[in-house]
């Protein structure tokens, strides 16, 4: 039965998910008990998937009994094991954390909420978990849809920034899935190692490089490379807090994972960086991303919109770290993804905790929130130095590998980018640590008098696990890089690139 | 040189981290206060415990976690780190006393995340002394930094604010800027970031690079105040007295000064510099910023700003210590890390002492107060002697050494800035300590008679003015350190 | 000319899709009104479905569905008879994602009608600007 | 902005063109595709599946995870049209109208009036353009049991023949579809109410899921229906054949369901009266 293990991650939240939907029609307390039991299975057997990975090796899961290129089997190696991991822990600490936001945002459909909200981890999980190029857009889809959902439910522009998501994204994913066509014509297979094989054997007419481009440009739209990052920062803005602090820090991340997927594990190195010769014009759009990322959210003047543009400047970290091709830039990224999940996750249930309260996020109204607040602002203050990159946080460790890969590369622009970055973090959040820290709490800013007092304790021990996580994450980044991060990229690269 | 593995170091920077939770959930000020005097004794107490084994010709190490590979976060007391952390961990004993005057006497707000973050800084402090690598040095740096900011800040008004901005501009541009970019850089050619007896980097790098290296290191690391990265130091003066005397005249720019100083001599090594004639490019930076120093000292007026003046002249006397890169001159540029923290320390004290008892921040407000509170202005006194350097103060015995380190490595021009500078160091201070006695006061500066600051506040200057004049007749503790230190990088 | 011929021939539909998707795009691009878009990402999509379907095809094969399936019991059965069942298989999971995203597309285009009484772009546009000085 | 729009898409379009020249012809049989994976399907799936059309077979079997996710795509549709667009505040009309079933006179009631809420000869309707077609009413309740009595056919017979449970599902969903617009919402969701709708539509993917499932425990994969030859006393073969069929009942159930209900939330901008 213990071969059974890695179907849970699927099997438990899909199962659920549909149970919740049924007993959002019958008793809708229901759901949330039954949400969280999912995730916490799921989350078990990650780990456990994790363990197994580590002691035996790579996991190939044959669904419905199949042998890999005929039926849709699921490969389970130390990257996407982690990537699992971290997608349940973040769903689990969102889940319990966003209990009481939810129940006043969605009021009268919480079970609906939860039933959505189960797909979406199950999607991302699903898109981590498979070996299939055609199941991947799939379940693309299917963490797409619930995602426009869950993020066009918020007041105001929240429906018409979600529409916009959705234009752009069903746009990558139909890029990609275009893509993936070029690669069945040329290989007839749809399964992941099955066209690694295969690829390197056959005749290059330009069909490869062309699926290869397609695919790029569809998961960039996806993953809000700059400049096609225009829907993320309204999307995240206006969302409900309980799904924007679920979904900004995994889409984007899960989107990174699956570029290096394809770039590792289907068309393979040899191909992608030696063949196509297109990394350094990345790193260079990376550079620009990072930039353009940076100084945008240096303009912004809600908390929310601020954490939305940092978002795009992570995504050229992780973006530019991975392409420079060398096996510090790799680390850096796929350390940073796990990294930056926390972090953002951190920081958006710190704003999601001072909005609960304030009412807004706007940088005017924060003043006081020191006070008045002081766990939640410690458990931001960790996550803004997270970003900025201080140690002993994990966002320094990251960075650390992504910078001595720029350096190995000789690719200054983005170690410099990177440096300017951090820096121009270090003023974005002592912006608005500022404003909590220095100017007095203000009562006539809030209105119907409502009492600003810490969050609620459900609210606030998430938060503050998270913000630990990221110090032990930190910790034990040396760690996670030699037991899982190097096998993961040194299994793509056969120990050098 | 036997490395013995002990946990002693990693308790000692730990204890003042321990003892925060307890300082938040003590209601009572007392309680607060007997535990931070408790953490301060202890802390002292073990760094003092490892000293015989340290003189023995023992390091002690201890491993926390690997962090890179190669890398790990380790601490390792060696007699440099000791006798630094020896400094700071006794200075925080006495400050804590002072503090509790300062604090109460000016009924301070949010005295429990003072306290906090405080004790904070002193595990950072104590961190960077016993760091084993450059890294964990930067770690303990910028967890220095961070602590420090709401010390700096502690008034939150439009004042604090734009200190804490220039604070943390200069010194997170710093640490992000051109430290961490040149700290990578080195790793990726030297492979480790180990301190190490006559460097990592040499015959593996060139010239020019090493010269960028360096350059980025040294201004990188602004906490030791060099011009022209010093300006964060005088605007830092908005903080409460305690904070500036410990940390600001202590702690954190002994920090700056403690990293440079490792930055010469293990990780690019004397060999190195010498070679590349680093040595001199270094001792002018050193130069340059001590008598720029002392010429804008003398125009301050505000006595807490000439402090600080003063404080950026001296630190470049230790880094100017360490790139003489000769026995007496780096004894020297040891022993004055805490000969300096002696006399300034008293120095802040008093003027803190003035500001509880009369409120008086500015020198020409100063006239006849020696008059009204002749103890505290006698301490001041032995301590400005200290910081100028003439005996029968610690002060002169760093100098003394620092002296013959220029003639040993032939720095004549050297000689000549030091002799200059000292002269400069009285031109401002003597005038101060002549104003309060000589004077005769205002007609309305004094309508009552201003009575001496309370005990807490009067007692700490008197014990570290004392302790400078002690160190003058006994520097042997400090002083043995300082030759074993030398000898182990000299002699490796 | 033959040989212009046959190249048409071989690929004409590859390129009909492809020209199909360019329509689409333009008119996601290009088009104000959020129904249009709507209108021009179905036809994108319709011409990837089209895309698929077209490799599916086989010279003198018959549709995917073994003939005396139960009696032969797959004996004898030759892969160039029947067409390639597979991109069928695929296409149709494509069809029924591209109608699901069209249903949530409509809902979310019809709470934007809620909130802004107008579909075209501009219009919104200038609302939420309208809105922000407002609010300032 | 639209020179701009035209000329990227134009120039996409060129550069997809040219790569296609990279192509095998159309209609190759010896092409990549058409023999790699696909040979294996249509010469084994037979003996595998012991189903003859194998567009079913690799539908539900061999790609049936990928089946049961594209069923899930459906549900999300429907939960997020739910989600988004559903109001549960009915609004506090002035007054109520009626129709008088008979006669087609519409009744309107001020608030406070009588209302004929037990006479069979009355309906109530939301807005008074409320079509009241007589021809259409009919001729749709005369089509609409054999429009159903052929969805089941499709459902029932995608082993043989085109169809399967996503082809009957909508044409099932579309006969109740049908139903609300010939006469209105309220009569066709006194068929098949919201509820109903809503339940069913989980209902159906859960039958799928569900049967993956039971397949975990009786040993197999996920899936892997031919472990439900332990449960039953059919051949492994013959189970796989099985499952299917009962995948397919579940993929229709669900995609009926969700078509309805979509239809309810789209058409009444979620209040489940007459007209957006």
């Amino acid at each position: 039965m213990t071969s059974q293990i890695p179907a849970l991650i699927i099997v438990v939240p899909l199962l659920v998910s549909l149970v919740v939907s049924l007993a959002a029609w019958i008793r809708q307390s229901l759901c949330y008990a039954a949400a969280l039991c999912a995730m916490l299975v799921a989350w078990i057997s990650a780990i456990l998937v994790m363990g197994r990975v580590i002691n035996q090796g790579v996991i190939t899961y044959r669904m419905a009994g199949w042998a890999p290129p005929w039926g849709i089997s699921w490969h389970i190696d130390h990257f996407n094991a982690i990537i699992l991991i971290l997608i349940a822990t973040v769903a689990l600490i969102n889940l319990i954390a966003t209990r009481s936001t939810a129940a006043r945002e969605f009021e009268d459909r919480p079970g609906v909420f939860y039933a959505l909200y189960l797909l979406f981890v199950t999607g991302l999980m699903g898109i981590v978990i498979t070996g299939d190029i055609f199941n991947l857009y799939v379940l693309l889809e299917i963490a797409s849809l619930s995602g426009y959902a869950l993020l066009g439910m918020g007041s105001g522009r929240a429906a018409v920034s979600s529409l916009s998501y959705l234009f752009i994204g069903t746009i990558g994913a139909s890029l990609y899935l275009f893509g993936a066509g070029y690669l069945y014509i040329a290989t007839g297979s749809l399964n992941m190692a099955d066209i690694a094989a295969i690829l390197p054997t056959i005749e290059q007419t330009g069909v490869i490089q062309v699926s290869f481009i397609l695919c790029l440009i569809g998961l960039f739209m996806k993953m809000a490379f700059f400049p096609l990052h225009t829907w993320l920062p309204n999307a995240y803005t206006h969302a409900p807090n309980s799904s924007a602090s679920l979904i900004a820090p995994l889409t984007t991340k899960v989107m990174i994972y699956v570029m290096i997927r394809i770039v590792l594990f289907v068309y393979q190195p040899e191909f992608a960086f030696a063949e196509m010769d297109i990394d350094r014009v990345i790193v260079w759009l990376a550079v620009i991303a990072i930039l353009a990322g940076s100084m945008l959210a240096w303009k912004q003047e809600r908390l929310k919109r601020m954490l939305a543009y940092i978002i795009v400047a992570e995504v050229g970290y992780m973006v530019g770290g991975f392409w420079l091709g060398n096996t510090a830039g790799m680390t850096g990224a796929v350390l940073h993804i796990l990294n930056d999940a926390m972090m953002t996750l951190c920081l958006f249930l710190a704003a999601g905790a001072v909005i609960s309260r304030v009412q807004t996020d706007a940088f005017g109204a924060l003043q006081g929130v020191f006070t008045k607040m002081p766990f939640s602002m410690i458990a931001f203050v960790a996550g803004a130095l997270s970003i900025i990159g201080v140690p002993p946080t994990c966002g320094f460790f990251s960075k650390w590998y992504l910078i001595s890969g720029g350096m190995e590369a000789g690719h200054y622009a983005f170690v410099a980018a990177l440096i300017i970055s951090s820096l121009v973090n270090v003023l974005l959040f002592f912006r608005v640590i500022e404003i909590g820290y220095f100017e007095p709490f203000d009562s006539h800013h809030h209105k119907n008098g409502q009492t600003v007092r810490e969050a609620p304790l459900d609210m606030l021990v998430p938060l503050l696990v998270t913000a630990g996580l990221l110090i032990v994450m930190g910790f034990y980044a040396n760690t996670l890089v030699t037991w899982i991060v190097k096998p993961a990229i040194s299994a793509a690269t056969m120990g050098g690139l | 040189m036997i490395a013995v593995v002990s946990a002693k170091p990693l308790i000692a920077v730990l204890v003042s981290l321990a003892v925060i939770p307890v300082l938040i959930s003590a209601r009572k000020p007392n309680v607060r206060e007997t535990w931070t005097f408790a953490a301060a004794l202890i802390k002292f107490g073990i760094i003092a415990s490892m000293v015989p084994a340290i003189l023995a010709g023992h390091t002690l190490e201890f491993t926390i976690a690997p962090l890179f590979a190669g890398i790990a976060f380790k601490l390792k007391v060696d007699a440099f780190g000791l006798l630094f952390a020896l400094v700071a961990s006794f200075l925080w004993i006495v400050t804590s006393a002072y503090s509790i005057g300062y604090m109460r006497g000016l009924d301070e707000h949010s005295q429990t995340r003072y306290f906090c973050f405080f004790a904070a800084a002193l595990s950072a402090t104590i961190g960077v002394a016993f760091s084993a690598n450059l890294l964990t040095l930067y770690i303990f740096y910028e967890m220095l930094s961070l602590s420090t900011y709401p010390l700096v800040t502690h008034h939150q008004d439009r004042e604090a604010r734009s200190s804490g901005r220039k604070y943390l501009f200069y010194i997170m541009g710093g640490s992000i800027g051109l430290v961490l970019p040149a700290m990578i850089a080195i790793y990726l050619i030297a492979g480790n970031l180990d301190f190490a007896a006559g460097g990592i980097l040499a015959g593996s790098i060139g010239a020019l690079p090493a010269a960028a290296l360096l350059l980025m290191l040294v201004f990188g690391f602004s906490k030791a105040g060099i011009m022209p990265v010093h300006a964060w130091l005088p605007a830092a003066m908005v903080a409460p007295t305690p904070v500036s005397a410990l940390l600001h005249a202590v702690a954190v720019v002994k920090v700056g000064v403690f990293s440079v100083f490792r930055i010469i001599t293990d990780i690019f090594g004397p060999g190195m510099l010498l070679n590349f004639g680093f040595d001199t490019l270094l001792c002018i930076i050193a130069a340059v910023t001590i008598l720029g120093s002392s010429l804008i000292a003398l125009s301050q007026d505000n006595l807490k700003r000439r402090l600080a003046f003063s404080t950026i002249g001296q630190l470049s006397y230790i880094i100017l210590g360490a790139a003489l890169l000769t026995q007496s001159g780096m004894a020297g540029g040891m022993l004055h890390i805490a000969m300096h923290a002696f006399g300034k320390i008293t120095l802040f004290f008093c003027a803190g002492a003035i500001m509880v008892a009369a409120g008086i921040k500015n020198i020409s407000e100063m006239k006849g107060l020696g008059l009204q509170m002749p103890v505290t202005m006698g301490a001041f006194f032995v301590g400005a002697l200290s910081v100028i350097g003439l005996p029968p103060c610690g002060g002169f015995i760093s100098k003394w050494y620092l002296a013959i380190g220029t003639i040993e490595a032939e720095q004549f021009l050297m000689l000549a800035v030091l002799l200059a500078s000292s002269l400069l160091n009285a031109a401002y201070f003597l005038p101060i300590v002549y104003r309060a006695f000589f004077c005769n006061p205002d007609e309305t500066m004094f309508e009552h008679r201003i009575k001496e600051a309370p005990g807490w506040c009067l007692a700490p200057p008197v014990a570290t003015a004392a302790i400078s004049v002690i160190l003058f007749f006994y520097p042997q503790p400090f002083f043995n350190l300082s030759q074993l230190a030398v000898s182990r990088i000299l002699g490796g | 000319m033959e040989e212009l011929a046959a190249v048409f021939v071989a690929r004409y539909n590859y390129w009909g899709v492809i020209i199909l998707m360019g329509i689409g795009l333009y008119a996601m691009i290009a088009k104000t009104n959020m129904v249009k878009k709507i209108i021009g990402m179905n036809i994108f999509q319709t011409a990837i479905i089209l895309f698929y379907i077209s490799t599916a095809a086989k010279y003198g094969a018959s549709i995917p569905i073994i003939a005396h399936g139960h009696g032969a019991q797959g004996h004898g059965i030759r892969a160039a008879d029947y067409m390639n069942p597979l991109p069928h298989v695929l296409m149709l999971t494509a069809i029924v994602v591209s109608v699901a995203t069209l249903g949530v597309a409509l809902a979310l285009a019809v709470r934007v009608y809620w909130n802004y009484d107008s579909l075209e772009e501009d219009e919104i546009l200038n609302q939420i600007k309208a809105g922000q000085l407002n609010r300032k | 902005m639209k020179s701009i729009a035209l000329t990227s898409v134009a120039l996409l379009c060129a550069v997809l063109i040219y790569s296609t020249m990279g192509f095998p012809a159309w209609g190759d049989s010896d092409s990549p595709a058409s023999t790699h994976v696909s040979d294996y399907y249509i010469e084994n799936a037979v003996n595998d599946t012991a189903v003859p059309n194998l567009v079913t077979a690799v539908l539900a079997d061999y790609r049936g995870y990928d089946t049961l996710f594209e069923t899930t795509v459906v549900l999300i549709a429907g939960l997020a049209c739910f989600f988004l667009l559903r109001r549960f505040k009915p609004r506090q009309p002035q007054h109520r109208l009626y129709r008088h079933i008979d006669t087609g006179i519409t009744l309107i009631i001020e608030q406070g009036g009588k209302e004929p809420t037990d006479s069979e000869e009355f309906v109530r309707i939301d807005s008074r353009w409320v079509p009241y077609d007589l021809v259409i009413q009919q001729a749709s309740c005369l089509v609409i049991p054999f429009l159903q009595l052929f969805a089941l056919y499709v459902i029932a017979h995608g082993h043989h023949s085109p169809g399967g449970g996503f082809q009957g599902g909508v044409i099932f969903g579309a006969t109740i579809i049908l139903m609300a617009i010939a006469n209105d919402l309220r009569s066709a969701a006194r068929r098949v109410s919201e509820r109903l709708g809503a339940l069913m539509a989980s209902a159906g993917v859960l039958i799928y899921a569900g049967i993956g499932a039971l397949c975990i425990l009786l040993g197999g994969s996920f899936l892997d229906y031919s472990a439900l030859s332990k449960l039953f006393a059919f051949t492994p073969v013959m189970a796989r054949s099985h499952g299917i069929l009962g995948v397919e009942i579940g993929v229709a159930v669900a995609v009926s369901a969700v078509m309805i209900w979509i239809y309810y939330n789209l058409a009444s901008a979620g209040r489940h009266e007459e007209g957006l």
